[in-house]
């Protein structure tokens, strides 16, 4: 049933689209960056606030809902990509939007982040990692790095750290990007992009949480070190990267190997041309594991972007293909069913 | 069919029991619409092993179906069989308890070989050694003849074999004088795409039929007349299937879409393949990848506007219970189906029990309220749902449909009811900015307004932390958490204005009442029925609501000098009876996967009753 | 210290309330530390912020410890505070209500600027508009002085501010008369490795100190005399604390590893982390994906012969809910750790509660008995953990343990226990081949044995379907199901056996008891004790174990013509007992996400004592 | 505690892996060849029976440990890895294998499925593929094909289907490969691989369910098709297939192909030559989205197996390194530890 009428499209503003509410997380944190990124690039969508839902599980992350002057769903921990499966597949005009955490996706959410990815609703899905459980005061996540120690790991984690990204390709995801909370420019981009895109597309944000494990992303946010250890993938560009743009990625089999532009032996006609729209994973999962070998550069931007159907959307089609072979139900027709008899 | 010795039964119960790729269930079924649509009154009991297909021949692949037929409006689906159909020797074996002394015994003779008889660990031949001797025992090669009657088909003998299933059927035709028509016209349409099978099931079904005719095997035969049902168009409707037509009729009452989450579990499954059929009528059913998901999605489409289900038995009920309680905090409208199977843990999945109460009533944290619905019957799963769905969306609240794996794959002729005899159900979503504020309640009901996101100007946040009184903003002041805990409690206990008062069948006070809840039904009913025959003063109740209960039960119970509550578990509803309102209500307890028969009952009833003199 | 006005006090409530910035919780756990060295008994409420950091300054960031010390055997944080330090505006505006008239409050007065004011949504300024007239008011510029005394430091001046905290236990430390020693040794080793730190603190405090001499701020000073505790070695132990000593122990005394499952979730997290740091003691601690493997593993640790464990809240607990009923079936011990707090669903993450009893008890589909034990205060803990690891062995089950927020963030004075007075606890696992069956019972505790993987010639399988009496094997007979939900039924109940019986404070019999369970003890005892003196006719009693309850409850019960049963939830125990001896007990609800005071509960009990007359 | 003597070493048969229990799946079920195949490999692996542990969930694949003479437990749905985990730390002696299906640990099961990946527990995964439900007869499972009708799906499933492997590359698996019910040859050598692999080593094994989706991989163990569709991986041999073994993989940039031996372009040495034990899971990535083009084969045996350590043995390692430097624990110093006074 859809009691709502339709209203016209309002030019918004990034103040349309904060909330009374007062923010709640400690200051400095990386929060704060990405709730003021996504304030200020909504607007440029032509959508109606009304239109945006944003649904989150339980982490200091999961607070975001309630900062956004839209309709939100603050839900339970690991739950938000399942509830907004529903929201989606029950009013497919919705723009949703999920915002977890480290621990809430890939921790005890873990199986909804991967069938989420596999069905490829059309929605956004915003992962702040932080390497870390901010919210219950510090325990290390899935993402924390192997031998870390924490109030859980007193003598060191002994679990190796999942790839979100690898973990979403091999899913079969659609749209896999990374951004970073000091590189809101970025991160726009990125935001734009997945709004853009008709599927699931998901986004890792790195984000700096500066009370449990301040500096995780340091070497990729500092501004003396950032261009050196980080690689943005620009799509249709070759991969070059470095102060001086003198590096660049050139791929040798399937192995990504830095190559000096200045040496002479390499120049950019050997670098590896980004194309995010490849149906084959491998390139993006290729991507994916640069983060793994100290001697590569982290990529950020768009890795994948493909088309494929929207469970929602087949869902939409085959409810009216069944109307129109069918026609619409009505009750008598419904309850009359099958063999009847009467009784006088 | 020449014999003129036709005697005339008020009711008869005839199990079939074979090995579970003997087609059990399809001859049942069969018999049972035939039987229906002659007008009899019916109730059914299939019981079929865990096994998708457990060795052949072997105890453990038995599979039965019961069926009781009556000339007056019957109950149960029979406590002892008059007639039982053994395909094979395990199958005799396990079921010959169930066989009243001189009842009627047919067997396929053939299948009991020494294979067979090894299969069914038997030592010796029960058709030899004297075990049948207390029956009418009928030996048929049944085989043999159904591969007579097939040799013209040109199907090989394995094949032919198949068809033995719906000989039997036809000798049962023949002994209760039944049309054949029915199932001929199932199988050709069955068997549309493959004319071969349906000419070879129809050729048993006759030879069946002609075997009696011919052989006189029978001295007798009989016929169960049509029962005096109340006037009206019926159909034969199972439990889960009535508990999905439930929901449509709310869902196309209301005006709202239907939206069911789910993941497959025994024997909840077929609410979820009934749904996923009626995509015409905008059925949303989604699949989830497990119990946790499907609650959640549902949740969401709550949230977004539809009529939200989630389906599932016992085990997934636990999984669930985090998520329920968001929709309690929420106090988003939710129906959760539990089709009850015997637990704890994985337990038996293919058996019944009433065991999950009070796990609905209190297995989530913190004081979270949530009401509670149970059916009593197939047809009457139909109606269940479509008033929990309606008391969903009027209170803003997740309620609790209780079912049971008896009566959700039971079946029983439904009197078709009007549609606009339907309850009245609108639902209104809430787009008025004057005023707004997510937490205010509607004075009558106390429920908050259901505001769908895209509805303009109104945007809002909800989630699981303890909301501020009206303005559902997230407070932890003290004394707002005490008020909110308090609120929600009050608006479920509310719903007892929605409760018609009870009936009570029988004296409104005196010696004995029995209270029932859910499945029990028809075991009670015809227990009592049967002792106030013979002038016992009972009485019973059987509720529909169970939180809350129905404003009049207090005085109801201390109206009696003992109360009996018959339960498929260890007590569960007579706990709460006996917490709320201090009454000595005693339990009867069965926990063997079964159904009460009414004789069980009746025995009860009657020990009780001598006791008190 | 010239002041010669030292007076004595029997007892004082101090609360230190500032921003989560400014380490309350710390020197409150200081205080508390001095005190229980000093010989006084203690009890400690801290109240911290659902937030990590909230903004600086506001209402939402405000953290406040409570500590109650006495010159007696004092049970509770104390109902009304005497002495309040107040580090900002918002810390005094959430505060100043539990101020008693009279009492003495010390603020730091520079924070009462324009900028503190309007963090908290304060107009006027609490000090200057009369708000304060009612307490002794001392209003010190603790920031200025703190700045003073570390300006050789080398340090900068936010750094400095830092150690403000110290300056305002030193002048707590020169009012209570308390040595500095322990606070200066504490600060010594925990900034080892930052010595300026430790240094910056030290002279804080001794500035806070000597202020107090120098300014004489206060005319008197106070002291509490030890308490007369009984006789032995004491340290102060923090609830969770205790949770996981008591495990350890029961641990090494078995001599059984343990293995923790677990998830973070507040406030059960720290048990995690305090078993984290036992690794020498052979603990295994497994941070799990989730609730359910956090369970899940633990059930699979304790097949395979581990002391197994599984510590959450209550979310958590609904998620346990379907793999605690396999252990139910498999009959494996597993010890479930439930530290409750405010729900429902989300609810208030950082508040206590009482309300997951009935989810403990019913939360599992089918007939699903587990054992229920509750810790009363914090040191209890430790053996009510150990209580339920030897329950959980000794009779093959799961053992849900109940704390709460309160009493598991609660600390005080602990009687260490001489290890050789700890209660026997001996593990056996089954060897013998000889007439092994798995599911075979111990005549006395109806206990299966416990067979580990890897002895020899003992292979065998078990699982979540019904198990057949005895052999163990997968079965689906209707009276196996019957008797086996009767057996795992009798044999929780059996466990009655091993509950000594129950110990009645006051009158054996007469007008009114008190029945409590969990972290109401405090405070219903020390009520009960206040109305006693006052020759008010009432007695108490604690359940330790509520699921089975002590044998001879009922009988308690009857004696007493009104039956009071205070909760911090809307009615649970009161349900069980109601139901369970049909005595019409009645609650008292409070369920605003704090403990109950004595005076709450002493003010309800002379409200009933006065009407009965 | 260790109450238990080891035994000596006894000579086992197949005949010794064989509980009394009567087997219950459907006549025909691919589940038969791989209990057999089970039971005939393990007594190559000279442990006694009683240090052996099938751990399954629900389904009709989960019913395996019933058969298998050894200690077994029988759990419950979607949760076997979580539990042999606890048995696998509790006791890292203990071999543990996994039994369990595709709706078992997809499905239900996801997260501790990617989770038991990650930690790397020294235990053996067997996924029993027919990518259905079978135990609730047959809705369509998480492996299902996209448009596939089942009960559940009356007009054709919504959903696209996990690449099982890719998804446990994904998750940095440290052992991956895939077997067939019909190709018990194969199987006994992916088992063997499997047992010697020290770290979570999962096995895909399709399976045929010829009640609710029979034939599902008929083109792979066909007679006929076979060796035209599968490719048998085997470490350090280039990657030849077909009949006629005139076929072969030859990897263009990062993308496979087949190429034909006979027509002179390719010869032997043009072909990618498998290596199951480069870091990289880049290979094995490759490997597995051949199976998403139909013009190449299926590879079957061991994608990948790596080295790292595993979390049991780390643990073990972490409580001996904890008791050499603290000394063991004992109950009087625990008891008595901190600031302590005395009250006389
Ligand atoms: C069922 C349940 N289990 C555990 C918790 C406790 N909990 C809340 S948030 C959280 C982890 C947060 O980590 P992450 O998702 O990384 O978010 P962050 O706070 O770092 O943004 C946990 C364990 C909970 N709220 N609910
Ligand atoms: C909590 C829970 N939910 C649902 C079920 C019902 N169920 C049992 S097995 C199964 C799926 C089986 O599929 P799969 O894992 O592929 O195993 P198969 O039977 O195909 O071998 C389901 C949904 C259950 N037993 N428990
Ligand atoms: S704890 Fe960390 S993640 Fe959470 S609000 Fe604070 S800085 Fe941000
Ligand atoms: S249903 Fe399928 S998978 Fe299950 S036992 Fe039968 S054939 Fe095997
Ligand atoms: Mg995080
Ligand atoms: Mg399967």
């Amino acid at each position: 049933m859809s009691a709502v009428t339709e209203a016209p499209v309002i030019k918004l503003t990034k103040k349309d689209f904060e909330s009374d509410q007062d923010i709640r997380w400690c200051p400095g944190c990386g929060d704060y960056s990405i709730l003021a990124t996504v304030q200020r690039t909504l607007p440029e969508f032509s959508l109606n606030k009304e239109k945006y839902v944003f649904v989150s599980g339980i982490g200091c992350s999961s607070r975001f809902p309630y900062y956004m002057n839209t309709y939100g769903f603050h839900t339970i921990h690991g739950r938000a990509p399942a509830i907004a499966t529903g929201i989606k597949i029950a009013n497919p005009d919705l723009n949703v939007w999920v915002v977890s955490g480290d621990g809430d996706s890939l921790s005890i959410g873990g199986n909804h982040f991967i069938h989420v990815l596999r069905r490829n609703l059309d929605l956004k899905y915003l992962l702040f990692n932080n390497r870390i459980y901010g919210l219950t005061k510090g325990q290390y996540s899935p993402t924390s790095e192997h031998g870390k120690v924490t109030k859980s790991s007193p003598m060191g984690s002994l679990e190796h750290s999942f790839n979100p990204i690898a973990v979403a390709l091999g899913t079969g995801a659609t749209f896999v990007a990374r951004a970073m909370d000091r590189d809101p420019k970025n991160m726009q981009e990125v935001i734009r992009a997945a709004h853009n895109h008709r599927g699931t597309a998901f986004v890792e944000i790195y984000q700096n949480c500066n009370i449990f494990n301040d500096g995780a992303f340091e070497s990729l946010t500092d501004k003396e070190t950032k261009l050196e250890n980080t690689l943005l993938l620009e799509h249709g560009k070759p991969l070059v990267f470095g102060k001086a743009r003198n590096k660049g990625i050139h791929l040798k089999g399937f192995k990504p190997e830095a190559v000096n532009l200045d040496e002479g032996k390499y120049s950019v006609s050997d670098l590896l041309v980004h194309d995010m729209s490849v149906n084959d994973p491998t390139l993006a999962f290729i991507y994916s594991q640069m983060t793994e070998d100290p001697g590569l550069p982290t990529p950020i931007g768009v890795f994948r972007a493909i088309t494929r159907g929207c469970y929602d959307q087949d869902m939409r089609t085959q409810i009216a293909f069944a109307k129109d072979r069918l026609g619409a139900g009505n009750i008598t027709s419904l309850l009359n069913k099958g063999d009847t008899w009467v009784v006088e | 069919m020449a014999s003129d010795a036709v005697k005339t039964l008020d009711e008869v119960t005839i199990r079939f029991a074979g090995d579970s790729g003997d087609g059990m269930q399809l001859v049942g079924t069969e018999l049972t619409n035939t039987s229906a649509l002659f007008g009899n009154d019916v109730g059914t009991l299939p019981d079929y092993p865990a096994e998708i297909r457990a060795p052949i021949g072997t105890l453990a692949g038995v599979s039965g179906f019961q069926l009781h037929i009556g000339s007056f409006d019957i109950h149960t689906p029979g406590d002892e069989v008059d007639v039982l159909v053994a395909m094979n020797p395990a199958a005799l074996k396990a079921n010959i308890k169930a066989l009243k002394p001189n009842g009627v015994l047919i067997v396929n003779a053939e299948s009991f070989d020494e294979k067979g008889l090894k299969l069914a660990a038997l030592t010796s031949n029960p058709l030899e050694d004297g075990s049948v001797d207390a029956y009418q025992t009928f030996k048929v090669q049944m085989s043999s003849h159904t591969k007579a009657a097939l040799k013209e088909t040109g199907l090989d003998f394995r094949e032919m074999e198949r068809s033995k299933n719906f000989f039997a059927l036809g000798m049962i035709y023949w002994l209760f004088n039944r049309p054949m028509e029915t199932t001929i016209k199932f199988l050709q349409d069955k068997f549309a795409k493959k004319p071969k099978l349906a000419e070879a099931n129809i050729l048993a079904l006759r030879a069946g039929h002609s075997y009696c005719d011919a052989t006189e095997a029978f001295v007798n035969s009989y016929e169960v007349n049509p029962a005096k049902l109340p006037p009206g168009k019926y159909r034969n409707l199972g439990g889960n299937e009535a508990t999905a037509l439930g929901l449509i009729a709310a869902s196309q009452k209301s005006g709202l879409e239907l939206f069911l989450g789910s993941y497959p579990i025994t024997p909840a499954s077929d609410i979820l393949h009934t749904l996923a059929k009626y995509k015409n009528f905008g059925v949303k059913t989604f699949q989830a990848e497990d119990e946790i998901a499907a609650v959640a999605a549902a949740i969401g489409a709550s949230f977004a506007g539809d009529l939200a289900i989630t389906s599932t038995s016992g085990p997934g009920l636990c999984l669930k219970s985090e998520a329920i309680n968001l929709a309690v905090m929420a106090e988003l409208p939710l129906i959760i189906i539990d089709v009850q199977r015997a637990g704890p843990s994985t337990g038996l999945p293919t058996k019944t029990e009433q065991a999950d109460l009070l796990q609905a009533m209190y297995g989530r944290n913190g004081e979270s309220p949530v009401p509670i619905i149970a059916a009593s019957r197939p047809g009457d799963c139909f109606e269940t749902a479509y008033e929990a769905s309606r008391i969903a969306v009027k209170y803003m609240t997740p309620v609790l449909l209780m079912t049971d794996g008896y009566i959700g794959n039971g079946a029983e002729p439904w009197l078709i009811p009007d549609s606009d005899s339907l309850p009245e159900f609108t639902a209104k979503f809430a787009t008025n900015k004057e005023g707004f504020a997510p937490y205010a309640r509607d004075q009558k009901t106390l429920a908050r307004p259901w505001v769908i996101p895209g509805t303009p100007g109104m945007e809002h946040r909800i989630g699981g932390l303890e909301k501020k009184n009206i303005e559902g903003t997230v407070n932890y002041e003290p004394d707002n958490h005490d008020y909110m805990c308090r609120i929600r409690a009050a608006k479920i206990a509310n719903i007892v204005n929605d409760i018609p008062p009870i009936e009570i069948f029988g004296p409104e006070s005196g010696e004995l009442l029995i209270v029932g809840w859910g499945g029990t039904y028809g075991a009670i009913r015809t227990a009592v029925e049967r002792c106030q025959k013979k002038k016992m003063k009972v009485s019973r109740l059987h509720l529909h609501w169970i939180n809350p209960f129905p404003k009049d039960f207090g005085d109801i119970l201390r109206k009696f000098k003992y109360v009996l509550v018959p339960e498929v578990n260890l007590g569960q509803l007579v706990k709460l009876i006996r917490a709320e309102y201090l009454v000595d209500a005693h339990g009867l307890s069965k926990i063997t996967g079964q159904p009460f028969t009414a004789g069980e009952i009746e025995t009860k009833i009657a020990e009780i009753l001598s006791a008190k003199k």
